[in-house]
């Protein structure tokens, strides 16, 4: 019995935030009719739910661990501006356009590992170590780009190859797919998440059972800047340009959906299949929105009411999985 | 109390209408509008100018999309738009270079877009693009307090500007320093606020502080000024005058009274997406602007900044905005 | 405890004889109380008379802390009655428990670390006029509680998280003290106590006698149960399966039959003595901690099991975390097997060194974690073939030590939470025996476990030692460390007192010689 | 000895604040001289922290408690829209500047309340409740302004109050001292705020020690709500005006000087001590900027260094406590 319910339990507290996603799409459905059940629609959906969910996963790592990253939305503004450089371009022109990949991910990575020292080693809690990275990227990003809009030009292979549309669905939605696996894999079939989810359960049990927490946290925060990264070069790919006002408030956006996705905030227990639920119902939900033309004061209203909603469900949810594993 | 909507809405927001025979109904066509949040006053007299433009269109469809500050969320209502199908697209992109390939995608697919406020970079991404002049309210702005000060060099002239990271406020200070320097003059202390009240109110008491004498401020955004009069209201100084910008309906009774520091504004019309709606049904339905001897509608309408003064305000209270 | 006595040693003084015959205080008939997954209680019955010590005895997760907490309003039974003066009562959360007067020591510490001793004791039923608490009088009132307790040292206004688990252990006595209670439940008080608190508890306990309350007491010390208990009631497997015994009349022997169903050797297993000649594998050279300890040396060979004998705040546990890494000394080096150690935790883990450490939740366990994670904490990464988890071989190598500490339930699937507390101890030592350590800290391996299971890790301990470990075994029983050592240290105020062979010192010559050293 | 750190302990910890706080005021004097150290901007810094100060010393109670409320900036603004509308101004007008006092308090505290009840009661995670309020609140405060700027005209005696100056020091400012000096005392010196820390630090036993987790945590939010309610009459006083932009952002401030002042983030040790700090040093830091002319995106990455380093000094500062008192 209790076999079934280490089996049956993930399902069921997923049930929640499917019955969700379900009760939105039949909202779409009778409200949009084709014009949401289509192919291009639904797309549209995915291609929108690629940058938050990139940066989604590198997050719900972090959280699960009992941290928090408060900058990646500003990261991905500065390794969006850095990739985008006139050096980049030429770089990219001359070299190859995986100059403009490598720049926004090495720019991710060296963000979130500089946020991961500070809080692992310096002891700064996470929320005011990436808060602090969070207000010197955006100003670091708004120098580098003068405050202007960086156009990428003439690096025309960069472009063939993230718009491009493999089996009719477009590149960044296969990066948010992959992404997305890997994540899945490396939170629940390797030896790196067992260890992320013991230190967020209980950093001194995991230290004193041997795991290096400090070493740990670090490439914790490595990997969450490592994604804003990759939602820098998605971005890159969808707007032509990069800005240090791209991401703006992403993070809450992200936390957000790993937290209606179950993960607990207060670390210990995370889940990637909840998290790319918990994206894919903000991403349908603003889709549903525009389809019926709403009032975006009304949006916000509803938007507050679903997500209440949303985790009510869960939590009901929750306590069926109780009553029947019993 | 007086801060009840004095006109309706779509009087104040778009003026004056002369009926011309492009006013016939025609095609019935659907247009997809997007803009970025409504979250000041000016951007809120933009939408609902659009709004209320359709609603005078019985062949008129206007399908809003939720305004957002997200250039990925606005790409993908513009890719919704395409995937309607939707007969024009007017556009106000929170960002036009983050916003030009999507529209060039609308192009590509035979929807014309209708550009407005802020440029795309690439001049086939849109039909049509409707201006405000950014830079030109700068200059606006600077030759009125050249003006003004231009006999006294040593004039102290601070700017409290918008949110600092938008390309457009970069136009607007460029402007500003550029017709000072053409009278000697310079820009002594900048502030950046959001536009929004409580920015300004916040940014103003600081600069105020920072600043003991000041001859001339300049305020990028009459949305903010509100605080910003509070602000300099709170201080108790009078030493200035100021000029606004954007040209609400508040700060336009204000220099009308003349009895407050605020002596001008730039106009930055809050009316262009309306053209915008106009223009995208002329384009939608083949039709031409009539009072034009060429044919089609033009590629580009830029919008003027005139400054508002005492002299001259009776003239622009009916396009002011409800801030 | 080595020797402990099955005739009844101790007379009941008359007048607790004539108390017990009075009417019962308390009563709780038919209790059972399901849990997702487990029947903890499955139709209890326990009978409390005012003014005596009603000892609850069982096994590791016979529900002895479920019982209590259905008592103090923590738990809601699924059925049975709870009587209070013969009147049926609904205790429905813990304020109503307090209010009728039961006040509870939990097993686990229930204490605020943010908050001062006073404010600790008196939290929930502050002295305060008008919400405005009064410090001075709480403060006032701490002292005198601590004073009685005889703990002058700890100040009312300190803060309780610099305080060390004992100190803790002082707080919540004290504020089950202040509660002015019928009835005081002790779940395990004297776990992390050493010999003189535990003294000194006794005689607390005997004064709220003496003064008509009724105390329930959980312990798995039965010497301390026949010193204190007038009547006890043994659970096993959430039943109750000997009712208000009275200790006088009861033997040990089947006190232990009862409870574990079957007769326990009750002994240290046997000392087969260190080879002379087998080679050192933990060697400490006067290592030291800023104002803890200093100069400590010892070195332990291969087989062999060392004591650290001392009182609480001595400094035992500050040693095993310093030698493991977890602190980092002020001087003094650490070699295993020759070669030195540098570095945190995970250097002492690769090493070959296990520490369980004394607090097991906060510093051992993740909770909301299967237990066979738990087990495989230290090892997981090396079952892993190229950083992949191979969960089976976990599963495996857990069931395995599950089974041979009788770790009850026997699921490796449970949650570590589930767990009563005895059980969560086995499943740490567990770790480190999957581990298979060269060296094995152990701080107070045996708190809170019962007596069957309580042989049962001596033998492993010792077989470990035979298979070449090095061991050193921290408790605060002296009897303990005396029976299972082969070398003891006796620790007083942070330096080594004494150091010598196990048999040839007793309980009394330990005491003498913290007692001097804390003097001195 | 134990004493002795028991009673310096605090203070040590407040030695780092305090030192990067008389370090900020160093360089204004250096900078600014006397525009920086005159008798107006010394009151101007403390006018602007009056907002983040008060709404941060409900947050402080929150936070101590081991929630979070990240609505507070949607709630102010929410209050000061209600609080001036054409309905309240003319109620005010007949019955007294109070209306506009009372309605702002009231919409604060029932938005506080709802917040309380869905984390209590309902069980949903603060951080996702809360999200949800700033989500409605703001859409609510939009639908009701419209989206105008509600200027409030002709309630002068609501001004002639609020924009007084008893003893030179404007009413916002002894609005703050007041706030933070009642806060202050309800966290340290009454039955409530003592058990605001314990469930922060240990809610389970908290709850066997007969306190009503349920019942106290609605209190919590309930006094976070009633702060940002403060908030908005302090805004409405300042600007003149209502909107439903005021506040925009003002939770990150306000989570910032708590959890700079000390206070942590998981619960069970609150300061309103060094939440004040933590404000004054935010709001001095903005001064000198302004004085010194500073561009908006060097602002930026200094105060994101300098928010690291007050806590880093802090920790220094710990660190040397602990030493001392061995
Ligand atoms: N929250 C819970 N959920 C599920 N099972 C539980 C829970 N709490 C306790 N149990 C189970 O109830 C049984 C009784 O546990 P309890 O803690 O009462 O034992 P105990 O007699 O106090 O043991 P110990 O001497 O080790 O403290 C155990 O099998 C335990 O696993
Ligand atoms: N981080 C620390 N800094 C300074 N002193 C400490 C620290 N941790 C513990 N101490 C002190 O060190 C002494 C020894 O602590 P501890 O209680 O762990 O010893 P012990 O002999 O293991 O006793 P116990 O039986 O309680 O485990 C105590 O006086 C304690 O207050
Ligand atoms: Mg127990
Ligand atoms: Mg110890």
């Amino acid at each position: 019995m209790s076999q079934r319910s280490a089996l049956m339990g993930p399902a069921l507290r997923m049930g929640g935030l499917v019955l969700a996603l379900v009760l939105l799409v039949v909202v779409g459905v009778a409200t949009g009719g084709e014009r949401f059940w289509s192919t291009g629609n639904l797309i549209t959906v995915l291609s929108l739910a690629a940058v938050t969910g990139v940066v989604s996963i590198g997050m719900t790592f972090v959280i699960t661990s009992g941290g928090i990253d408060l900058s990646v939305g500003a990261v991905v503004g500065l390794a969006s501006v850095w990739a985008s450089t006139l050096a980049t371009q030429y770089a990219a022109q001359d070299y190859g356009w995986w100059v403009i990949v490598v720049t926004a991910l090495a720019v991710g990575l060296v963000a979130g590992l500089v946020n991961g020292a500070l809080v692992a080693y310096g002891k700064v809690p996470a929320f005011i170590a990436t808060l602090a990275m969070l207000a010197a990227a955006r100003g670091l990003a708004e120098i580098i780009a003068g405050r202007r809009t960086q156009v990428i030009r003439d690096v025309e292979p960069f472009f063939d190859v993230f718009q491009s549309r493999p089996l009719g669905v477009p590149t960044i939605v296969w990066i948010f797919v992959v992404v997305a696996a890997a994540g899945w894999f490396l939170l629940n079939r390797t030896t790196f998440g067992r260890r992320t989810v013991a230190v967020g359960g209980n950093p001194e049990a995991s230290r004193l059972a041997g795991i290096k927490i400090k070493r740990h946290t670090l490439y914790l925060y490595g990997i969450a800047g490592l994604t804003a990264g990759i939602g820098a070069v998605i971005l890159l790919a969808r707007t032509t340009a990069g800005s240090s006002t791209h991401g703006t408030l992403l993070e809450l956006d992200a936390i957000a959906a790993v937290v209606v996705g179950g993960t607990l905030l207060a670390g210990g227990r995370g889940t990637i299949t909840g998290t790319v639920l918990g994206v894919l119902i903000f991403s349908t939900l603003t889709n549903v929105f525009v389809l019926n033309n709403l009032d975006s004061s009304v949006q916000a209203i509803a938007k507050g009411a679903i997500i209440v909603v949303a985790v009510l469900l869960q939590q009901w949810f929750a306590a069926r999985e109780k009553v029947t594993s019993t | 109390v007086s801060n009840e909507p004095r006109e309706s809405e779509d009087d104040a927001a778009t003026g004056p209408v002369a009926v011309t025979e492009n006013d016939e109904p025609g095609d019935e066509v659907v247009i997809g509008f997007s803009a970025p949040a409504a979250d000041h006053g000016w951007m809120g007299a933009i939408t609902a100018a659009a709004r209320a433009e359709a609603e005078k269109y019985e062949d008129v469809t206007l399908q809003v999309a939720e305004g957002t500050n997200d250039v990925n969320v606005q790409i993908s209502q513009i890719e919704g738009f395409i995937d309607q199908g939707v007969d024009a697209i007017v556009l106000l992109p929170f960002d036009g270079a983050a916003l030009t390939d999507v529209a060039l995608e609308a192009m590509e697919a035979g929807i014309p877009v209708i550009n407005v406020d802020r440029e795309f970079t690439s001049p086939f991404a849109a039909r049509s693009t409707v201006l405000g002049d950014n830079y030109g309210m700068g200059v606006s702005a600077g030759t009125y307090i050249c003006e003004q000060l231009g006999d006294n060099p040593d004039a102290v002239v601070a700017e409290i500007a918008g949110i600092d990271s938008l390309p457009l406020t970069q136009d607007r200070s460029q402007g500003f320093e550029d017709a000072l320097d053409d009278c000697g003059l310079d820009v002594d202390a900048r502030v950046a606020a959001e536009f929004t009240v409580e920015s300004g109110e916040e940014q103003t008491a600081n600069l105020l502080s920072a600043e003991p004498e000041i001859d001339a401020i300049w305020n990028h955004d009459d949305d903010q000024g509100i605080g910003v009069l509070a602000a300099i209201e709170n201080a108790g100084r009078d030493e200035f005058f100021l000029v606004g910008g954007a040209g609400s309906k508040n700060m336009m009774d204000l220099i009308q009274s003349g009895d407050s520091v605020v002596q001008a504004t730039v106009i930055y019309p809050s009316t262009q997406a309306a053209d915008g709606v106009k223009l995208a049904r002329l384009v939608a339905q083949n039709k031409t602007v009539s009072d034009l001897a060429s044919i089609g509608v033009p590629r580009q309408v830029q919008l003027y900044a005139p400054v508002v003064t005492a002299d001259n305000v009776e003239e622009f209270l009916p396009i002011g905005f409800d801030s | 405890m080595v020797d402990a006595d099955p005739q009844p040693t101790e007379s009941p003084a008359p007048q607790r004889a004539e108390r017990t015959a009075q009417q019962p205080f308390l009563e709780m008939r038919g209790i059972v109380k399901e849990f997702p997954g487990a029947r903890a209680l499955d139709g209890v019955d326990l009978e409390v008379r005012p003014g005596e010590v009603h000892c609850l005895l069982g096994q590791n997760g016979a529900g002895k802390s479920t019982l209590i907490k259905t008592l103090a309003g923590a738990h809601q039974p699924t059925s049975g009655e709870i009587l209070i003066d013969g009147e049926p009562v609904t205790i429905s959360d813990p304020v109503a428990a307090l209010r009728l007067g039961i006040a509870t020591i939990y097993q686990e510490l229930d204490v605020v670390d943010g908050l001062t001793v006073a404010e600790n004791i008196y939290l929930g039923h502050e002295l305060a006029s008008g919400g405005v608490t009064r410090r001075a009088e709480a403060a006032r009132n701490t002292r005198k509680l601590l004073e009685r307790l005889g703990h002058t040292e700890i100040t009312p206004h300190r803060e309780v998280g610099s305080l060390s688990a004992a100190g803790k252990q002082i707080v919540s006595l004290a504020r089950a003290l202040s509660r002015d209670a019928r009835v005081v439940i002790m779940d395990e008080p004297s776990a992390v106590l050493d010999s003189e608190e535990v003294g000194n508890l006794h005689r607390i306990v005997r004064e709220l006698t003496a003064d008509g309350v009724a105390v329930v007491y959980i312990s798995h010390r039965l010497e301390e149960i026949r010193q204190l208990g007038d009547r006890i009631t043994v659970l096993k497997d959430g039943r109750t399966v000997a009712e208000s015994l009275v200790v006088a009349d009861t033997p040990t022997d089947d006190l232990i039959k009862l409870m574990t169903g079957r007769a326990v050797e009750y002994a240290f297993p046997d000392r087969p003595g260190v080879a002379e000649d087998a080679a050192p594998v933990l060697e400490v050279e006067d290592l030291a901690l800023g104002g803890v300890f200093s100069d400590v040396s010892l070195t332990v060979r291969a087989g062999e099991i060392v004591g650290l004998a001392g009182l609480v705040g001595s400094g035992r546990s500050e040693i095993l975390e310093t030698i493991y890494g977890a602190r980092r000394a002020t001087s003094g080096t650490v070699r295993v097997g020759g070669k030195r150690l540098r570095g945190g935790v995970d250097a002492a883990v690769a090493a070959g060194i296990g520490l369980c450490p004394e607090e097991r939740k906060s510093q051992g366990l993740l909770l909301d974690e299967p237990v066979y994670r738990n087990i495989t904490l230290s090892t997981f990464a090396r079952t892993a073939r190229a950083g992949l988890l191979d969960e089976k071989a976990e599963r495996a190598a857990a069931r395995e030590q599950v089974e041979a500490l009788d770790l009850r339930p026997a699921s490796v699937e449970r949650h570590a939470r589930t767990l009563s507390g005895g059980n969560q101890q086995k499943a740490l030592l567990a770790r480190w025996l999957v581990h298979g350590c060269r060296v094995l800290l152990l701080d107070e391996p045996t708190r809170g476990v019962d007596v069957g299971a309580r042989a049962e890790i001596y033998t492993l301990i010792r077989r470990l030692a035979d298979d070449g470990a090095a061991v050193i075994v921290v408790s605060s029983e002296i009897p303990e460390v005396l029976g299972l050592a082969d070398r003891v240290l006796v620790i007083s105020d942070g330096k080594a007192v004494h150091e010598g062979p196990a048999g040839e010192i007793d309980e009394h010559a330990v005491l003498d010689l913290v007692m001097e050293g804390s003097v001195a």
